[in-house]
This record gives structure tokens, C-alpha cells and sequence, in this order.
């Protein structure tokens, strides 16, 4: 028995500042497998940047353990790529830069890493920005860029704090379907955040639907779509209106409970 | 309207502004000092001044770079050392408890108190300028250091741990670049501080320099000398600022404050 | 190497020697460069080496520590110094009347030490003279509470007197009063406390005792150069002037210098560098008074008289 | 454990190491001292220090606080006027052209040149001493409230347009409060370079406050008061840092370098 | 005749830096009646923020006129609302404070202004976050309180760029509505910029659909629905998914060309 990517047990993460006390995440039990690619939704304010940070270390779970490849996590990780809510790219480097920031931390080869970077701002559509600073790009352009960050290094576990939300429609599913492809040749383990409902349904092999603060699991939902998906097929699969409609449905309950 | 003609338009009124303030400062100079305001052995005519400084030039020229060097050495050591103690305070709990007291200590002693045990220590030499010249300029540094260190944001810190780097490669990508806005502002008092710092080591044993000359300028109550003496110390001291400022603009044109058309136009 | 040349054409065989005076060059000084430009040195195998300084106090322990050679300094603090432990002794003072003065200005109608009553005088601490103010005072039937001490530095002491912040100042009579009257006209008078109820030694040659050891010999060829230096210079102040106009930097004016030399040698009281043993005396006794100067001792603990001799 | 010899633990762990660095630096003195590697004229050892400090404690406190009060009107002056040129400085390119140059010769010019000067004009009392210290601890304010002042987000000046603000509005709710930090950081070096203000108004002209007592000590040879009256001006400097370190504490709990937990511990 | 609320003619904006030379639009013109809802949508990086910066006037346009209410914008304009595409939030600020700011600057009367933030909160669900500072706040949480503070003052023009990017899609069409309904309460001009075409059609009285860059107005979109909205009706509305699809068919050719 191969251990799984991320096994979280019991997590309990409680935010104490001088005025309040938030608990974020309650009672969090969850297994990922390596290979998988599972989706989370949930209202915001929920705890799913939250989750996503305490499975990458950096934010210390109150109660509970959680192990990353079978080794339990007590610090940050180094093993995942993480693409964080807001950009959090170097206002003082240029796109390319901030993207090969990555390559220079983990000391990767730099011609291969060089190559990469521009066959990622090729697919992100960043041509003819390379050296632009992050003050002269827009948002979807900065999203993007920290997402051709965390995957140049090619990591074992990627996980996505929406990473397409600044995206318009059509480069969305674009990018969806690059991940996709990636996901399905890498066999990479991927925890994505996501407000959009069909991009949850359309990347998950598994939909993790949370409730309102404090966060909990309200309810896994397998996705049973083959591994390689385009949004022509997938819109029109029934399985994936039951699928929507299903989510919609536990986050409105969840919304007035 | 020729270039040549154009590119003096656009010089002229960059500088007109600062040109009348200048001016300015010396009319009412002149008119303290013609009308004897205060007496002119204590506030001399422009005009002594300036016979002064070229009479002289040779001379005080050569005390001018012997006065340089030593501030330019001072400064150097005080901005290596001053960050080094603000990486060490910055990083380290224990030491920020164990070197603040110290590094506080040596800031607020009156160097002028220290001096005759610089003398004592390490004779009439170069060394005890650039000595004080460190002790007085090191701590705008250390201060400035330790709150650019600190405020990095938090996201970019999570960002490096999750890449596995090293506490050095953490300080060197992230932590310094981040700290240079902050940091150029510890330099620019800190040039300014090695100035005076050299200056007070010619004081209290020397034989060379703009504080020797000031010393005997004022023992003889020359105040000619002591004014084209000010002047020149002046003068380097805001050469050096110059160049820190230049320096500014060529680490940091990334920052808010050196944005192009941003900065202080919307309001 | 012996067989050298000198650039004179003299055998090689001058040994450098640095002399560090009490202050920045004022016309007291003038002896020595003249000294140097006649060759008085050379003669006993010297290549001197006149250097600035920063005060007497600071002159002794540079002494002290053997950064120079020979320092030209003010009696009491070297008392003070050679009491607290420093390494050093006097080989004979030259100005055998000590210096020290209250100066004002001519107008102010001073001309005892009792018209000073109620009237506000500068000093810089530490001088020590300072030390001594309220004990000259009382020496003139006065109390300390009948003057008024405020406290200024050397920089700001000038200024202070000519622009009637204070009445009067204490300091050396023949260095400030020529300056002031040079500079702004303004005419300077001044009292000695030497002349009324306080006499100390003033300013002379000050050895560092390991230095004394091992170069006894060339202590004494020092001291002979510099007796003939003050000697010549008492009678030649004019070419002693121009000597110190040629070979120093930043000196005063010579009409300034002039006037600070013809001051300066009638406080020379004999044959330059030679002391009494009760003059010494007194001065311990009056420092030891007045200066908390505890536990004097002897003058054989502050000179060694066998350099420029015994008066 | 009872609760307070918790609290007793958690104080020793908390302060052993500062504890530490001090006691190695008395005994490194008093080797140096009672071993005489430099003559005890020079330095003293520390018990004698301690039997001044007890012996004379009136003497001592009443010129104690004699520089503290000059030191505290000085730097509440330095601080007002700094970020007063700050401002300036900072707003408008013309003021910045004019003013800058003379806040820098101001700051370059040694102060104990222009002492004679204070006295003819401001005389014995509280002024010139009070004027030192702001000449010397202003300029720092300068440097970190123009670097403060000029790194706010421009997006925030934007939302701050769009509200139709004044440019006092725009000051005081955003530029302002984003100052701060950087601010803060003139602000510690400015207090204690008003203490070396003070001192030095007092080597000038003064009758009492530990710049005299330090003159006095110098004259006379007396080291261990000179390092008992060294002891009393850093611990002057040393609280009112404290002070300063404090006020930030509560004024910028929301900066990333203050937020609990946050700063370090991440690499 | 009354002047159109916003009046855009032949604009070009193009930013210069010592890098390179972008022109993020091109030869705009277009007129807002007052009262309108116009919903902008468009590739990422084609200029959409570009666009509500001129129009608020902080932005210069290179060539070209605008002008608000009649009058031609030629500095930051005041008697709008704008919600940044980033929160732009005071960090040193409580929630409730970063909200009250639009008071205090505009000099609205404290207790109105205070029961306006508090309704506000409520409305947005920031209830028991009020003295939170912005990194105590979730991504979606930030963008709610910007979204409070730009409607605090009850502008006349209200310019929203992504106004509800980060939010889940329960909580984006509840506010959604609430949004509509203070539009139709309010007569607000509103132009809007999305990614959701779902949004872009429900909230509109018209979409503007934007090119590539340098962006153009590439086709304007009468939304012929009642004023009135709530998206049980309009999803189901067969204008609905005609307007989404040829919308959907504009960006994907607008992307290609
Ligand atoms: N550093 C912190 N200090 C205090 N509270 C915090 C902190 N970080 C997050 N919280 C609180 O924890 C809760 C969950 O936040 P989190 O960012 O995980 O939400 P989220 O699900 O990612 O929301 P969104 O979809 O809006 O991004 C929120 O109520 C938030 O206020
Ligand atoms: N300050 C600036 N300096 C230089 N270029 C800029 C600046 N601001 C924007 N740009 C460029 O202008 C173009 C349009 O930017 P804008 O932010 O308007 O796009 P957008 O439509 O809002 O995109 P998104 O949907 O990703 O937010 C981009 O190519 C961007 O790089
Ligand atoms: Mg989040
Ligand atoms: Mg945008």
C-alpha cells in the first residue's frame, strides 16, 4: 500500500487575534491519492485558502495532523508548487523573472528552465511581456504569471488557490484544458480552489464541497467524466449538469443552515 | 526653435527654482555680513569667502580628499556593518536583544568622548577617523536594515518557504530587494553622518583635513577659512548624498517612489 | 646607512624626531621653526618634525602612549596627568611665569582683580585655570560667589567676549588677545595670575619616561636645540616670525604672530628650560590646594632637571 | 508550577541571554581594567564607576535629567520639523529642489562649527542646546518621512481621488499612516542622535547637564566619572528608544513587521 | 437632450515605459445614458480597466475625449463609485473603517454613514468581521468590503471592475441581485466589468464586448430582459442563452483573430 499525497486527520485551525477568535476549519478529515485531482468549493470566508495553506506548512493546524507523502507536515513544504490567491509576485522582477524565480531558488538547470518558461508564457498568452513588471500587467496577466511560477518546476503536488478567478471565459477554459493535459501526462497530485462550479466539475476527478465558516466537508463528489476532458464534451455530458446542479444545491443548503 | 535652444529652455526650468533659493541665500548672506548684522569675523562677506577658496585652492583641495577618502572608507565600512547587524537583529531574537543594548550604546556616546581613546588606541592615522566616521554612521543603517528586513510581506516569505529556499537565498531574492527602499534611506542619512564623523576625527588629532583646518581657522578666527571650510565639507557631503540617490535610481526604479508620471500627480 | 649623504651634505646621521605642540601654531611657537630654519637642530643630529595639537591635555597623553616624541604642553595638566599614572615627565618648562590670564576688553574699565565683582567670565572646564579661578579670587580678597562662571568652549570663547556675552574669559593672554585685536580691532586687556597672587609654571617640554631611558642622550641634544631656539628667538622675535611664516601652515597673521611672541618672552624668567625647585614647589603645592591634586609628592616626581639644568 | 514561578521562568528564558551579553561585557572591562591592558586613567574599573554612580547619584540625576529634558524639547521640535520638510519635500518638485539642499548642508556642517554662532546669538540657556539637537536629529526624519510619504500604493492615492479627498485628507487618512513604518525608523534614529545634540549644546556653553559634567570629568582626569556620566547618556538614549520602539508598537500593530507570529518564523 | 452620463470619443490610451510601448486601446467611442447598467466584457489584458480608469480620470488618454456628465474629464472625478480591481484596502484599517473611509472623506454625516456600513456588512454577510483588519479577511471577504465602501456614498456613476471575481457563485448571485435592485431603487449609472458572462448578461441593460488588445469595442449587446432580475427567471429566459452563447462566440473570435 502506497501511502496517500495528503492525508488529513481531524484538522482543527482556530485564527486567535487580540479581538476575535475565528475558527476557520473544523473537524477537516480527508484523503488525497497520488494522481488525483481534486476540486474544492465552498462559500467564501469558508477556510479553503486556509486548507490549502496548512497542507503546504505554513499555517500551523490547532488541532489534528496532516502528512504530505506520507511524512507528517511540521513546516513549510517544499515538494509542492502553490499558486496563492493573490499573485504575491517580486514587484521588482519582470514577468520572466518572477516566473524563473522558482528555477533559480531550486537551482534547476538554466537553459531547460529557460526553455520552459517560455513555452509557459507562450501557453499563458504573456508574449511580448517577459519584461514587464508586475505594476505594468494587468490582473488576469499577474494571475497568470504566478501560475507559470508554480509550474515550471513540474512538482509532485500542485496546489491552486483559484488560480484562473481573474481569467476572462474563454482564457479560463483555455488554461482549464492546458491543465488538464498537464495533470493527465505528469500524473501530478492536484488540490485546486475554485469559485466556478463548471471548473470544478470540469477539472476534478473528485469535487470537495465545503460548508460555511467554520469549515467543514459538506460532501465529496466523485466525478465520473473520462481522465481527458474538453469543454465542448464535457458541457454537454449529463453527468456533468447532475453534477453542477448537485453542488449548487449542497452550497445553498450550506449557505442558509 | 532650434534643439540646442529647446534643451536650454527645459535646463532652465529645471533649475531656475533651486538657482533663486540660492540666490537668495546669498543676498541675505551678503546683506548680514556687508551691514554687519553680525561682524564679519564671525560671518564674513561673500567675497572673502571666495578670495579664500581660490587663493587657497590648492591647499584646500588637498585637505578636501584627504577628508573624502576617510568619509568615503567610513561610510563604505558603516553601511557593510550597519547591515550586517541589521540582518543579525533582524533574524534572531537573541541577538536583537543581545546587540541592540550595544549597538545603542556605541550610537549615543558623544563620539568627541571617545576620541582621545581612539587616539590612545590607534595613534594619529587614518584609523580613527574612519573609526568614528563608522560609529557615527552605521546606525541609520542598522534602524533603516532592520525595518526594510522586517517588512516583507508575509505571502512572499510563504512563497519562498514553499520553494525550499535557504534562509540566504530567502535574504538575497527577497528580503534585501525589499529592504533597499528602506534601506537607501539609512544610506542617505548614513553619507551624510560619515561626513561629520571624519570630520570630528581630524578634530581631535590630525594634522590634515577639513576638520584640522576648521580647528585652526577657528583658533586664528579666520572666518574666511572657516566659511570656505563649511563650504567645501558641504560640498562633499551632498556629492555623496548625490550619488546614493543616483545609486536609488538605478536599484530601485521598480518602487512606487520612483514610478514615472505616479508618484504625486493624482493628488 | 652612516655613509649616506644628507641631502645638506652633512653625514646622515639625523635621527627624526617629532615635536607635538599644545594647540594649532600661534606665535609661542615661532622659537621652534625658527630653530629648525637656522639649523639649530640639525647641529645636535635632529630632524625635527613639528605637528599641530589639540590641546595640552591631549598633547601629554599622546606623550603618554609614545605616538610622538616630545610634546609642548602646560604645566598643571601634565601635574594631573603624572598623577593619575601617566608615564611622563617634564625636562624643563620654558615659560617660567604660567600664561594664564583673564582677558577683556579694553573698554570694560577692568584693571584689578576686584573689578571683576559681579561681572560674568568664561572658562572652558577642564582648563586649569578653571580649576584655579575661584582660589585666585580668594587670593584677591574676593569670594567665588562674586563672579559669575559660565561655562564655554574653546570654539565659542572668542566669539563670546567680543559679542559681550560674557565680560571676560580666562586663557592664555599672548595667544587671544593678539587674535582678537588682529581680527576684529577691538582692544584686549587682561590680568595675569601670575601677577596677582598665583604663580605656576607654564608651558614646556614633556618626554615619555621609556623615551627618556633609551635616548637620554638625544633628550639632552633636543633640549640644548630648543634652549638656543628660545634664546635666539628672544632677541630676533621679527626673524623668528617670518621663520614660522615660511615653514607652517595656517599660522596667523605675522603682525598677529609678532605681537603673540613679543608677548610670550618676558614669561620667560631666566634661561629658557632651566627651573627652580621651589618655583616647582610651589605649583605642586598650589595644585594640590586648589585642584584637588591629593597626595602631591615631590617635583622629582614631575622633572627630571638633569636636561636643560637647575636654577 | 504555581503561576508565578511560571511567570519567573518565562522571564528568565525571556532575558537570560541579554543578561548574558551584559555580564560578558563587564567582565571583558574588568579584565581589561584591573589587568591594566589600557591604564586605569583611561579606563576605569567598574567598581570604581559604581562608587561614583552611588557616591555622587544626586549630583548625577539632577544633570541626568537636566539633558533629558533638552534632549526630549529637541527631538519633539526635530521630529515636527523633519516631517514638516518631509512633506514639503515630498509634494512638491520645487520645494524638493530648494529645500534639499540646505536641510543637507545643515545636516553636513560639523555643529561644534557653528556653536560660536548659537552663543552670540541665543546665549547660555535652553535655546542653543535645544537648537543643537534639532539640527542634528532632524535630518533622519527628513530622509524616512520623504521615503515613507513617496511609497504609498498608487492604487490607494487613485481610491483616494475618486473620493474626491483634499491633499490634507489624502496626508492624514492614507499617506500618512502608510509613513509610519518607515517613519518610526527616523524616529528611533533621530531620539538618539537629539541625546549627542544636547550633550554637545552643553560642551558649548552650559552650567550643568551631563555634557558638563562630561567636560568637567575630561578636564580633571576623573575616568570613572566620565564612564558613570557615559552610562547615564545611554541609558538616556536607550529608554527614550524604548519609548519610540513602544509608540511603534502601538501605532503600527497592522505592518507586516509587527504582526504576531508572522515576521520570522517562516525562514 | 440631457448630456449622456458618460461620453467616450475616439479614445486611445497607450503606456509608455522605458521597456516597451503598449497600447491598450484603440479608437473607442461610446455613449452611457444616464440610468443605464453596462456590462463590459473581454479577453484579459485587452484594456478593461484601462478603460474605468479613464473614465474616473486617472488615467490620461493619449487621444481622444471623455467627458462625465456632461463635463470633460481632465483629472480624478469624485461623484462616482469605484471598486478597484485588487481591494485597495487601508491595511491599517478595520473592515468597518475601510468602509466608513468613503464617509469621512466625502464628509457625510457619521450616524447616516455608520447605519449604511452596518446594513452594508449585513448585506455582504461581513457580520462579526467588522474590526478585522484586511489580512484577517478571506480574498473574498477584502473584495466584499471594497465593494461596501464604493456603495456606501450611493453614487450617482458607479464603475465596478470585477467587482465579484472572488466570490462563490451562491454568494455572487445573491449580490448579484441585491445589485440589481439598488440599481433599479437608485437610477446609479453603472458600467461593470466581469469575466461571467452569466453575469455580464443578468446584470446588464447592454454588453459591451471588448477585443483583444489593443482593445476595441468589438460588438454592443441589447439585453432585452425586465428591469427587474433574479436569476431563477433569467437562466431560464431564452434570451438568456442566446446573449451568452453570442457573447461566447464573440470572445472566442475576437481571441482567434
Ligand atoms: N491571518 C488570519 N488571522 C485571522 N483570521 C484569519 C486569518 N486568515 C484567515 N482568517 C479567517 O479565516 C477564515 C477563512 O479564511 P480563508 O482565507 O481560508 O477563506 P477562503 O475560503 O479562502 O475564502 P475566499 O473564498 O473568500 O478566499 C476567514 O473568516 C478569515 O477571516
Ligand atoms: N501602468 C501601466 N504601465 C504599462 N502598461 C500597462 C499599465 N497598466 C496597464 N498596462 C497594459 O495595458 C494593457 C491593458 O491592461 P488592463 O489592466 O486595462 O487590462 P484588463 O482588460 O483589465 O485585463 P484583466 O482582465 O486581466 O484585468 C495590458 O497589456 C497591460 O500590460
Ligand atoms: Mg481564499
Ligand atoms: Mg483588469
Amino acid at each position: 500500500m502506497t501511502a496517500a499525497a495528503i492525508d488529513i486527520t481531524g484538522l482543527v485551525v482556530t485564527f486567535r487575534s487580540k479581538r476575535a477568535q475565528t475558527t476557520a476549519l473544523t473537524e477537516i478529515t480527508m484523503q488525497v491519492e497520488p494522481g488525483e485531482f481534486v476540486t474544492i468549493v465552498g462559500p467564501s470566508g469558508c477556510g479553503k485558502s486556509t486548507l490549502l495553506k496548512v497542507v503546504a506548512g505554513l499555517v500551523r493546524p490547532t488541532s489534528g495532523t496532516v502528512s504530505l507523502m506520507g511524512q507528517q507536515v511540521n513546516g513549510p513544504q517544499k515538494e509542492i508548487g502553490f499558486v496563492f490567491q493573490r499573485a504575491a509576485l517580486l514587484e521588482w522582477r519582470g514577468a520572466r523573472k518572477n516566473i524563473l524565480l522558482q528555477a533559480e531558488i531550486r537551482g534547476l538547470d538554466r537553459a531547460d528552465a529557460a526553455r520552459r518558461a517560455d513555452q509557459l508564457i507562450e501557453l499563458t498568452g504573456l508574449q511580448g511581456f517577459e519584461n514587464a513588471l508586475p505594476h505594468e500587467l494587468s490582473g488576469g496577466m499577474q494571475q497568470r504569471v504566478a501560475l507559470c511560477r508554480a509550474l515550471l518546476h513540474q512538482p509532485r503536488v500542485l496546489l491552486m488557490d483559484e488560480p484562473f478567478g481573474a481569467l476572462d471565459a474563454l482564457t479560463r477554459e483555455q488554461l482549464n484544458e492546458e491543465l488538464n493535459r498537464i495533470w493527465r501526462e505528469t500524473a501530478t497530485t492536484i488540490v485546486l480552489v475554485t469559485h466556478s462550479i463548471a471548473e470544478a466539475v470540469f477539472l476534478g476527478t473528485r469535487v470537495e464541497v465545503m460548508s460555511q465558516r467554520p469549515g467543514r466537508l459538506l460532501r465529496t463528489l466523485d466525478v465520473d467524466l473520462p481522465k481527458e476532458r474538453r469543454y465542448a464534451q464535457v458541457m454537454s455530458d449529463p453527468t456533468f449538469d447532475r453534477l453542477a446542479s448537485e453542488i449548487r444545491g449542497l452550497l445553498g443548503s450550506g449557505a442558509n443552515h | 526653435m532650434t534643439s540646442p535652444l529647446r534643451r536650454l529652455a527645459a535646463a532652465t526650468t529645471n533649475t531656475w527654482r533651486p538657482a533663486l533659493v540660492l540666490a537668495v541665500v546669498l543676498v541675505a548672506w551678503w546683506v548680514v555680513a556687508a551691514r554687519q548684522v553680525v561682524p564679519n569675523y564671525l560671518v564674513p562677506r561673500p567675497e572673502q569667502v571666495w578670495q579664500t577658496l581660490t587663493g587657497q585652492w590648492d591647499f584646500l583641495m588637498r585637505n578636501s580628499f584627504v577628508t573624502l577618502w576617510e568619509t568615503i572608507l567610513g561610510f563604505v565600512l558603516a553601511a557593510l556593518i550597519g547591515l550586517g547587524a541589521a540582518v543579525l537583529i533582524a533574524y534572531s531574537k537573541t541577538m536583537e536583544r543581545a546587540l541592540y543594548p550595544i549597538v545603542l550604546f556605541a550610537q549615543v556616546i558623544p563620539k568627541i568622548a571617545i576620541a582621545p581613546l581612539l587616539i590612545v588606541w590607534f595613534g594619529f592615522g587614518l584609523t580613527p577617523k574612519i573609526i568614528l566616521a563608522v560609529l557615527i554612521a552605521f546606525f541609520p543603517v542598522v534602524i533603516s536594515g532592520v525595518a526594510g528586513l522586517r517588512s516583507t510581506d508575509p505571502e512572499l516569505l510563504d512563497l519562498s518557504a514553499t520553494m525550499g529556499a535557504s534562509p540566504w537565498q530567502t535574504f538575497r531574492k527577497i528580503r534585501f530587494p525589499n529592504a533597499l527602499p528602506h534601506l537607501m534611506a539609512g544610506l542617505k542619512v548614513a553619507v551624510t553622518l560619515a561626513v561629520v564623523g571624519a570630520v570630528v576625527g581630524e578634530f581631535v588629532g590630525a594634522t590634515e583635513g577639513l576638520g584640522y583646518v576648521l580647528l585652526v581657522a577657528n583658533g586664528n578666527l579666520d572666518a574666511p577659512m572657516l566659511f570656505a571650510d563649511l563650504f567645501l565639507m558641504s560640498a562633499i557631503g551632498i556629492a555623496l548624498f548625490a550619488v546614493i540617490e543616483a545609486a536609488e535610481a538605478l536599484l530601485i526604479p521598480w518602487h512606487a517612489s520612483r514610478r514615472a508620471g505616479t508618484p504625486l500627480t493624482t493628488s | 646607512g652612516a655613509s649616506d649623504p644628507g641631502p645638506t651634505g652633512r653625514p646622515a646621521a639625523l635621527k627624526n624626531v617629532t615635536l607635538t605642540l599644545n594647540w594649532v601654531p600661534y606665535g609661542e611657537h615661532a622659537p621652534f621653526y625658527y630653530g629648525k630654519m637656522k639649523g639649530f637642530y640639525e647641529n645636535e643630529g635632529i630632524n625635527l618634525e613639528i605637528k599641530p595639537g589639540g590641546g595640552s591635555g591631549k598633547t601629554i597623553q599622546a606623550v603618554a602612549q609614545e605616538q610622538t616624541d616630545f610634546g609642548w604642553a602646560d604645566t598643571p595638566p601634565l601635574l594631573k596627568g603624572i598623577h593619575t599614572g601617566m608615564k611622563v615627565k617634564s625636562v624643563g618648562v620654558f615659560l617660567q611665569k604660567g600664561p594664564a590670564s583673564i582677558e577683556f576688553l579694553a573698554d570694560k574699565g577692568i584693571t584689578t582683580p576686584s573689578d571683576l565683582k559681579g561681572k560674568t567670565v568664561g572658562g572652558t572646564p577642564g582648563d586649569a585655570m578653571y580649576a584655579t579661578f575661584p582660589a585666585w579670587l580668594k587670593a584677591n580678597g574676593m569670594q567665588a560667589a562674586d563672579v559669575k562662571v559660565v561655562n564655554v568652549d574653546a570654539a565659542g570663547k572668542i566669539a563670546a567676549l567680543t559679542e559681550g556675552k560674557v565680560d571676560a574669559i580666562m586663557g592664555f593672554f599672548h595667544d587671544q588677545a593678539p587674535t582678537i585685536e588682529g581680527n576684529t580691532g577691538k582692544k584686549v586687556n587682561y590680568l595675569l595670575f601670575a601677577d596677582h597672587g598665583m604663580n605656576m609654571l607654564g608651558t614646556g617640554l614633556v618626554v615619555n619616561e621609556n623615551y627618556l631611558a633609551k635616548n637620554a642622550d638625544l633628550v639632552k641634544a633636543f633640549v640644548r636645540a630648543t634652549q638656543k631656539s628660545w634664546a635666539e628667538a628672544a632677541n630676533n622675535i621679527a626673524a623668528a616670525a617670518d621663520a614660522m611664516v615660511a615653514m607652517a601652515e595656517q599660522e596667523p597673521a605675522k603682525a598677529v604672530l609678532v605681537k603673540q611672541l613679543t608677548l610670550a618672552i618676558p614669561l620667560l624668567q631666566g634661561a629658557p628650560g632651566v627651573n627652580t625647585e621651589a618655583k616647582w614647589v610651589e605649583t605642586i603645592s598650589l595644585m594640590s590646594q586648589y585642584a584637588e591634586l591629593k597626595d602631591a609628592g615631590s617635583p622629582s616626581k614631575y622633572w627630571d632637571s638633569t636636561y636643560a639644568g637647575k636654577g
